[in-house]
């Protein structure tokens, strides 16, 4: 059955082409049919494929050889690989995949015609590369892969190809994962020069007899290169506005497969970081740095989408600082949870703020809870397993393991694990929020439920998975070569404890505001120490300040010249001019009574403007690199120093002409000249 | 003896040909024409070139300058015209001036090196005339052609304007 | 006679049309520059006699029949045009015909 | 005088009667008859020469010598001639035209054969004396300009190229260019002089100041007289100078390098944004005549060959643009030529190849005429004047194709009426001679070969 | 003889072409029928190989007192490059069958003589034979732009003429004094190739050479003519120029810069990376800055073939193929994207990005070959132009890898400038607001074609690998560093 292998992205391809190339119109029945299909196929073909491997047919390091190519230079062997690691990691995306193309077939279905085919082809065309590059055994295949979902990303983010807004995303996503895939197509062709081949395996077996000195920078390009894709710091910034998208495009590109490309690959190579611990190092860093930051930009922000798109790169940034501390195994089993409670959590959000007139603002989910009670309540479920609350949900295990791992990696251990646990908590109070606000009454129940079979399946699979999946983990790591780690008993309560204090700081914060007007003026008048008082004067209070402060961008510095380049470069040629970098992470365009009601007596907790301070600075440097040096390159310089040339003779010519005046003596003078000076070199040459 | 008087001769040619180009007055200018090349056959004869000497006085001072005076006298010189080349002169000297020099410079300091002293025998005209119409035949049956041209010109140039100019 | 009696000659002559350049470049008048020119050819004339009678050689004196042919062609054809000039433009200032320029 | 003798010299006996016949005709017939005898002429001449290609040289004396050079220039001086024949449009009825043209011819002739100083003079004096009547045909008032320019400047010349024989007779006592062989300072100076005279004819910079206005007002047969005819004449006189002659030698070659370097840059110059065609065709003459000193200043064994190539693919293609430029009436400009594709066809193909050629693309035989002056350059390691070239030909490009699209641009202005058929000839052969010596230039290359030693 | 006439073939079509012009099209179908003949023969030729390195060889004296002789021989990088420049004729026939409609005869002439030129160069191995396809080709590229093309077409023309054959002395001097230096006068590059020069003569020799290659292939400070002669050219002439005249100043350097001057090119190949890794940013920048669709991938072609120079200049086995394959891979990709333009230009009038946008509603075929070579220009893996980079990147990669590290910034730099013609043409609101004809079947045949040829070479690289391996073989000459 392992043979079936090579096939199970075909389906995938061949609904690509056939929905992008086939010159023939197909009713909209049939194009949601084989958009569909075609996405489902690969999970069907994969079940025997896994089947098998479970059995016992792969170990690591297994592949699959398909063709191999000499190119006259070198061979090139393309090969799948069939080893645990691409077995969970192929499982989850084929499933994921299926699930949410089946659920995009109904909540895309009222789109044009066209759009709707070029959604259906580019969703296949980007499962198909992403299954390339979970299967990929080779650089080759991996690389194209890795390109492909690259390219469909954009494609999918600039869906909505009307708005400046989702176009702008979509280019700032590109440019940002290609700096990124510069670094690793770099890492990748130094390695390939050190081993000489383009299979992965034989790649990390050359590891052990190279260099140091060459492996750092080559571990280096490529870590740069898989962080970039799954938008960690310091690339991140794509990520946010990657939201301009459709929402099952968020669910499946976004969350749970493609931004965690960057994760199979680091987990694919990691001997190669286990050689080169500082670069290692490193990635646990970013990773550490990505989740507590993510973690607290999530907290502030008034999008339910932008929120989860902060929670991703929070939950990726986990993914990661389990891999820099080497723990592949870990760090994949969280891949495969989070990939289910993600897109879990944005199929149902979608589901609520369609029902909400389209708006993702979270504020205009307020009351979901009665209108559909099944998406809110697969939504609360999804929110629990993102916040991991302990025992009930999936979430609570994969990151529990995350945090054991972090314990016990040495002397660094402990601080870092304070740290992950203090995202751990802002990890509830983020993901609850929203659970919060939802539940709360509204005042209008009227927008009528959405729903039926193609909604409901995804959503009560990934249920399922959410609750159900933790029992899975510790086999999850055992079958992908690592061993859960046992740590003492306190760093698990207290671990079990964060996402629950999480949860009651999301209480705290969804409170009306009014009552914190009520704290504050008990505060001033009653000297009493409430434990409520102190709590709320010493720890809300100054979030709200911190936060006010990171949140509403427009108020800084960095903000004011950002306005103020903004202004002054419009003219700037190239990225200035159109903004490929995004300009502004406002909202879905909002219908009036939302924005209204967002705005209004929610001072200031509301008005919190979703903003991402760190991405803003990058934004305004790579605004400012681009106001000041590509834009010097917009005139054509070395093309007008030419020309310049040119005319200099055109000159030169009406300064010549003048000295044929046409004048008898003056021609004559001339000859008279010209005698002269002969007649002075021959004299010249005639000195002894 | 000979040659002290063709070096004063042609010395004297010299400041009449000098005289003959500053002279405002074109027959002025005709007449130190003349002198010169009086001056310039006094010099032939005591370079022992008679023949030559009185070919210089019969064609260029009998023919030639005849036929400016002749154009002369057809154009009277206006005084308007004497005025112009005074002006002009007084303004334009300096550069011809130097150009001349620097032309002459070289002769004047130039160091040459013809040593030695030439056969005594001048040459006489019998010789020319031998050379003309021996192996320079071919020579003087083309200063023939030259002066058909010339005349050929003069013919087309000087022809009367009453000519219908219209057909092509 | 001696060399340095011919290099005399031969400055004489190089004088000569040294004074013809000068007459050429100073004058406007058609005629004047005509006048000129004769001066101009004058030089060669006494060079090519002075350099005849250093080498004994007849050849120099047919070359100067040569220029005086030269001379009579040339001036009967500048005559000529002088005419035509003055009666085509109403001048014999050669400054005034210099139409054709740059 | 023997019977080898009187052939040898038959072409310019031929041509003398022509030219007589020519002006005895004008009193007495229309001037197709003396078109008709000057044509006769020069065909006859051309034939008489060509019968004695490979024929042993005939023992001339000093004066004229009797070799494949002479025969070369000889040949090419009269079917030049008869070209400009062809397309000889006067303007006025004067009927002296063909004669001055075949003394025009008949000097050419004799500078080729010329190995005497008498000859030299007397050539380019013939050649001088019929252009003047030749620029100031139309008896215009640019024409009369032109030619008294002409005349005081050739008269100048003259007197410096006599000034210089004699500085050069007085130090070696010979006037064949065999005998000079000084290496004195009298020499040298008459080095100088001689230069410059020939520089004057050859219309080198700073000597060139004539050309553009000669270009411009006189007809167009007249220009391609000064500008192939004599100019080819003078060429093999610094030919043969530089083969048989032992001048003083910085003099020589580097004041020729001099003065073709300079050609090569003014002429260029000067040509860069020139609107009219016949003025345009003049600056390039000048510098064409650059290339053609800087090819013998090089001293390169291969530079006699090259010079006359040069001038064989030169000749076509200036032929041809001019005798386009007569078609178009008097001083065509760059406007005029606008929609020519249309209105003439022949004409336009003819003028663009021509430009082609002079700008030295391939295909064109200027082309290989520019490779030939790339060799010697080259072969002689003069890479300063390389640059030069390089440049003089970059601004080339420039002006000649301005003037070689604009046939293909725009709209056509008038309605022309045809061109004579032998006019449509002469363009048919210029641009079957562009073509073939472009694509097989060893017909050229042969040619050259038989005309030199 | 096949070669010969393989020149002789489209130089005597471009004539026919001249004088049949009249009524009706008949011009264009002998110019097609021309270019088809061309490839029937090609391959003929090629399937009649014998074995080895050359398909066919013939030697035919020209100037023998020169040395000078028709060398003619074809191997595979000739054979590919002479069918590309014979499918774009056709394509270039194709393109401009409603543009062209005054003086069609002289254009398919110029069409098909520009073809001739061009496979002379790639034929040549006499340098001066070499040198004169090479100047030749300049004339009737000349007239296409300066007869057919928009705006001051003149002043294009003129531009692209003068620095081509002002650069042509180079290659022409440097020839003459390669000969100059041999036993006995001869121009035959492989009896060149057998000379022991001293390093710094070849330097020399090659800086000569470098002039006119590095002009045609318009790398950084030589690429001033080539914008504007694409941009204001008429489509089929930015098709040729993009898509042939280019490759002979790729192909010049490919061919004769190794063969020649081995160690001269060592010499110089730091300076030649480096040369190419700045040009190649140069272009991108540049390109990133344009407004007009045409300038701007006009501008990227520059970045491209400053990309091929580092190939070549890097030497090594990798850089080279990657150079060779990223030749034929741009001539496919700027071909069809100049085809697009010019396509959209006719219905448009106008290619200012700002002005256009969103065929994605209006002109949906249209847009789809947009993204793809879009994707091509900023070398996606699966297109060709990857396979051309990657390569090139991993030699230089063997040679240095600080100057790897900016080529790979010049991807960076591609996927801004090609977002942004994406962005410009294909998505945001259509402009114009009414319904666009799409692709008619003169263009989308083409544009498929080279879409097939691009993804073709992208995915399965061995053939076209294969077919070159015994140029680049040839080209291998520099030591490993």
């Amino acid at each position: 059955m392992a043979s079936l292998l090579p096939f199970v992205p075909v389906p995938a391809l061949i609904g690509f082409l056939v929905l992008s190339l086939m010159p023939v119109a197909l009713s909209r029945t049939v194009v949601i049919a084989l958009g569909v299909g075609a996405a489902v196929l690969p999970a069907i073909l994969f079940a025997p494929v896994a089947v098998s491997c479970l059995e016992g047919g792969c170990v690591a390091g297994a592949a699959v050889p398909i063709l191999s190519i000499d190119v006259g230079v070198f061979v090139a062997q393309i090969a799948m690989s069939l080893d645990p690691l691409s077995m969970v990691t192929g499982g989850t995306v084929a499933l994921v995949a299926a699930l949410v193309l089946i659920y995009s077939g109904a909540y895309m279905a009222s789109e044009p015609l066209p759009d709707l085919r070029r959604y259906f082809a580019l969703m296949n065309l980007f499962l198909a590369g992403m299954l390339a590059v979970v299967f990929a055994a080779d650089v080759i295949l991996l690389f194209l892969g890795w390109e492909t979902i690259g390219l469909c990303s954009f494609m999918l983010i600039a869906f909505y190809t009307k708005l400046p807004k989702a176009v702008s995303a979509g280019r700032k996503a590109l440019i940002t994962t290609r700096v990124a895939d510069a670094f690793l197509l770099a890492g990748l062709m130094m390695l390939f020069l050190s081993a000489g081949t383009t299979r992965l395996d034989g790649m990390l077996a050359a590891v052990p007899a190279m260099d140091p000195w060459r492996l750092a920078p080559i571990a280096g390009l490529i870590a740069l290169g898989a962080l970039g894709k799954s938008a960690q710091f310091p690339f991140h910034t794509w990520l946010p506005s990657a939201m301009a998208g459709p929402t099952p495009v968020s669910a499946l590109l976004h969350s749970a497969t493609m931004v965690a490309a960057g994760v199979i690959l680091l987990a694919r190579l990691a001997p190669l970081f286990a050689a080169a611990p500082e670069i290692s190092a490193m990635v646990a860093m970013l990773g550490i740095l990505t989740a507590a930051a993510g973690a607290l930009i999530a907290l502030i922000q008034t999008d339910v989408k932008k929120l989860l798109a902060f929670s991703t790169m929070s939950q990726i940034g986990f993914m990661v600082l389990a891999l820099g501390l080497g723990a592949p195994a870990v760090a994949l089993a969280h891949f495969a949870i989070h990939a289910a409670f993600k897109s879990l959590l944005f199929l149902s959000a979608g589901v609520m703020s369609h029902a909400s007139g389209g708006s993702t603002a979270i504020e205009a989910l307020r009351g979901a809870r009665y209108r559909q009670p099944w998406a809110f309540w697969s939504f609360a479920i999804g929110a629990a397993s993102l916040a991991g609350l302990p025992v009930i949900t999936a979430g609570w295990y994969s990151k529990e393991a995350v945090l054991a791992a972090v314990w016990s990696s040495g002397p660094c251990g402990v601080p870092l694990w304070l740290l992950a646990a203090t995202a751990a908590m802002l990890t509830g109070a983020y993901a609850f929020r929203v659970v919060f606000v939802a539940g709360s009454q509204s005042a209008d129940l009227a927008a009528p439920p959405w729903g039926g079979a193609a909604v409901m399946v995804p959503l009560g699979v990934l249920t399922f998975v959410a609750v159900v999946g933790g029992l899975s983990v510790g086999a999850l790591i055992g079958f992908t070569g690592g061993a859960p780690e046992h740590i003492p008993l306190l760093p698990t309560l207290l671990g079990a404890a964060a996402p629950i204090l999480g949860v009651v700081l999301a209480r705290q914060l969804v409170r009306h505001p009014r009552e914190l007007e009520r704290v504050a003026h008990r505060l001033r008048h009653v000297r009493a120490f409430r434990i409520e008082i102190l709590y709320y004067y010493y720890f809300v209070r100054r979030f709200r300040t911190i936060a006010t402060v990171l949140g509403n961008a427009d108020g800084t510095e960095a903000a004011a010249q950002a306005a103020a380049l903004r202004r002054e470069s419009i003219d700037a040629p190239g990225l200035a001019a159109d903004d490929p970098l995004g300009r502004a992470f406002g909202g879905e365009a909002a219908q009036p009574d939302f924005i209204a009601r967002a705005t209004d007596g929610q001072t200031p907790v509301v008005r919190l403007v979703s903003g991402d301070p760190v991405g803003r600075i990058l934004i305004v440097v790579a605004r400012v690199f681009v106001g000041s040096f590509v834009a010097r390159f917009s005139p054509d310089q070395i093309d007008r120093g030419w020309m310049g040339f040119a005319g200099s003779f055109g000159h030169a010519w009406e300064q010549a002409r003048r000295l044929q005046t046409g004048r008898v003596r003056d021609h004559s003078l001339w000859i008279a000249l010209g005698c002269a000076a002969l007649l002075l070199y021959a004299w010249g040459t005639s000195w002894r | 003896m000979s040659l002290l008087l063709a070096i004063y001769a042609g010395a004297f040619a010299l400041v009449s040909g000098a005289i003959a180009v500053t002279r405002p007055n074109a027959v002025h200018a005709l007449l130190y024409l003349v002198v010169l090349l009086l001056a310039l056959a006094v010099a032939f004869f005591a370079l022992g070139a008679a023949y030559a000497a009185v070919l210089l006085i019969m064609i260029y001072a009998g023919a030639i300058v005849v036929l400016f005076v002749f154009v002369v006298m057809t154009m009277p010189v206006s005084p308007e015209s004497v005025t112009r080349e005074r002006a002009s002169l007084r303004g334009a000297w300096p550069l011809p001036l130097l150009l001349s020099v620097l032309i002459l410079a070289p002769f004047v300091f130039g160091e040459f090196g013809v040593a030695g002293t030439s056969a005594a025998a001048p040459v006489s005209a019998q010789e020319v005339g031998r050379l003309l119409f021996g192996p320079w035949a071919l020579a003087i049956e083309l200063a023939s052609l030259l002066l058909l041209a010339g005349l050929i010109g003069v013919r087309h140039i000087g022809r009367s304007d009453r000519t219908p100019r219209s057909r092509p | 006679m001696t060399g340095s009696d011919l290099i005399g000659m031969m400055i004489l002559a190089a004088g000569l049309f040294a004074i013809g350049v000068f007459g050429v470049l100073a004058r406007r008048g058609i005629m004047f520059q005509l006048i000129a020119l004769e001066v101009a050819l004058s030089g060669p004339a006494l060079g090519f006699v002075a350099a005849g009678a250093y080498h004994a050689d007849p050849q120099g004196q047919g070359m100067f029949i040569l220029v005086l042919t030269l001379a009579a062609a040339e001036v009967a054809v500048g005559l000529a045009l002088f005419l035509r000039i003055r009666r085509t433009a109403g001048s014999d200032d050669s400054d005034i015909i210099s139409g054709m320029k740059g | 005088m023997t019977a080898a003798q009187f052939a040898a010299l038959s072409p310019l006996v031929v041509l003398a009667i022509a030219a007589v016949a020519a002006m005895m005709l004008v009193p007495l017939a229309r001037i197709e008859a003396a078109q008709a005898a000057a044509g006769a002429g020069l065909a006859l001449a051309a034939g008489l020469v060509l019968l004695r290609v490979g024929a042993p040289a005939a023992p001339l004396g000093a004066l004229f010598t009797d070799d494949g050079l002479a025969r070369f220039g000889i040949a090419y001086a009269c079917l030049a001639s008869l070209g400009a024949l062809i397309f000889l449009r006067t303007g006025v009825p004067a009927k002296e035209a063909p004669a001055l043209l075949v003394l025009v011819a008949l000097g050419a002739a004799t500078l080729a054969g010329a190995g005497h100083a008498a000859t030299l003079f007397l050539g380019i004096e013939i050649v001088s004396l019929s252009l003047i009547a030749l620029f100031a045909f139309r008896l215009s008032r640019q024409g009369l300009e032109a030619a008294y320019k002409f005349l005081v400047m050739s008269g100048l010349a003259s007197s410096a190229l006599l000034l210089g024989v004699a500085l050069i007779y007085a130090e070696t006592g010979a006037l064949d260019f065999v005998g000079w062989t000084g290496h004195g300072a009298l020499a040298a100076l008459g080095t100088a002089l001689l230069l410059a005279g020939l520089a004057f004819k050859f219309s080198l910079a700073p000597f060139h100041m004539w050309t553009p206005d000669a270009f411009e007002a006189s007809p167009a047969s007249a220009a391609a007289l000064a500008g192939v005819v004599s100019k080819a004449a003078v060429a093999i006189v610094l030919l043969r100078l530089f083969l048989t002659a032992h001048l003083p030698e910085p003099v020589w070659s580097s004041g020729l390098a001099a003065l073709g370097a300079a050609s090569v840059l003014v002429g260029n110059l000067l040509a860069l944004r020139q609107p009219q065609l016949p003025r345009m065709l003049g600056y390039s003459t000048i510098a064409h005549s650059g290339y053609i000193a800087l090819i013998l200043a090089s001293g390169a064994p291969r530079a006699a060959e090259a010079v006359l190539f040069y001038l064989g693919v030169y000749a076509p293609a200036m032929l041809g643009a001019l005798c386009v430029s007569a078609a178009l009436g008097r001083a065509p400009t760059l406007y005029d030529l606008h929609g020519l594709i249309k209105r003439r066809p022949l004409e336009a193909i003819a003028l663009s190849l021509s430009l082609l050629s002079l700008a030295g693309l391939p295909a064109a035989g200027g082309f290989i005429g520019k490779l030939y002056l790339l060799h010697v350059l080259v072969d002689r390691g003069l890479w300063l004047l390389l640059a030069i070239v390089v440049a003089g030909a970059s601004l080339g490009f420039f002006y000649y194709a301005r003037f070689f699209t604009a046939p293909f641009l725009g709209q056509s202005h008038d309605e022309a009426e045809p061109l004579p058929r032998v006019d449509q000839g002469l363009l048919a052969l210029c641009v079957i001679l562009i073509v073939l010596f472009g694509v097989a230039p060893v017909v050229l290359i042969d040619v050259v070969r038989l005309a030199l030693p | 003889m096949a070669l010969i006439a393989l020149i002789l073939l489209p130089a005597v079509g471009g004539l026919i072409a001249f004088f049949i012009a009249g009524q009706g099209e008949r011009e264009r179908w002998v110019a097609i029928a021309t270019f088809a003949l061309m490839l029937v023969l090609l391959v003929a030729i090629v399937a009649g190989a014998p074995e080895g390195r050359w398909y066919a060889q013939v030697s035919y004296p020209w100037v023998p007192s020169f040395g000078i002789s028709l060398d003619f021989a074809m191997d595979g990088l000739s054979a590919s490059l002479i069918a590309i420049s014979a499918g774009l004729g056709i394509i270039s026939v194709m393109a401009s069958w409603s543009e062209i409609r005054t003086q069609s005869g002289l254009f398919h002439a110029s069409l098909c003589w520009t073809v001739a030129a061009t496979i002379g160069v790639f034929l040549s191995f006499d340098l001066l034979i070499f040198a004169f396809f090479w100047e030749a080709m300049l004339v009737p590229a000349f007239t296409l732009i300066a007869v057919w093309g928009h705006g001051d077409r003149e002043g294009a023309a003129l531009k692209f003429l003068i620095f081509n054959a002002v650069a042509g002395f180079g290659l022409l001097a440097a020839a003459f004094a390669l000969a100059s230096m041999a036993d006995h006068m001869t121009f035959n590059a492989f009896e060149l190739a057998e000379m022991k020069l001293s390093t710094s003569v070849q330097v020399w020799m090659l800086l000569g050479f470098s002039l006119a290659f590095l002009v045609k292939l318009s790398v950084p400070p030589f690429h001033a003519w080539l914008p504007e002669a694409h941009t204001l050219a008429p489509t089929a002439g930015s098709i040729l120029l993009a898509g042939v005249l280019l490759k002979t100043g790729a192909y010049g350097l490919f061919r004769f810069a190794p063969m020649l001057f081995p160690q001269g090119l060592a010499a110089v190949s730091p300076y030649g990376i480096a040369l190419g890794a700045a040009g190649a940013l140069y272009g991108g920048l540049v390109a990133c800055g344009q407004n007009d669709a045409k300038r701007l991938v006009a501008y990227t072609s520059i970045a491209h073939m400053s990309i091929v120079l580092m190939g070549i200049a890097a030497g090594v086995h990798y850089a080279l193929a990657g150079a060779a394959v990223e030749m034929i891979a741009h001539s496919f990709s700027a071909s069809a994207l100049f085809l697009l333009i010019g396509a959209l230009y006719e219905r448009t009038h106008t290619r200012d990005l700002r002005q256009l946008g969103g065929l994605q509603q209006i002109a949906p075929r249209f847009a789809a070959a947009f993204a793809l070579f879009c994707s091509a220009l900023l070398a996606l893996p699966g297109t060709a132009n990857f396979v051309g980079e990657a390569l090139v990147v991993v030699g230089i990669f063997q040679v240095n890898w600080v100057f790897a590290l900016l080529a790979l910034s010049t991807l960076i730099v591609s996927v801004i400038y090609a977002t942004r013609l994406l962005k410009g043409l294909v998505f945001g609101q259509p402009r114009p607001n009414a319904p666009l004809a799409d692709l008619n079947w003169r263009e989308y045949w083409p544009v498929l074609v080279m879409s097939l040829a691009t993804l073709v070479i992208g995915l399965y690289p061995q053939s076209l690998l294969a077919l070159l391996e015994p140029a680049i073989k040839a080209a291998l000459v520099l030591p490993l560093p």
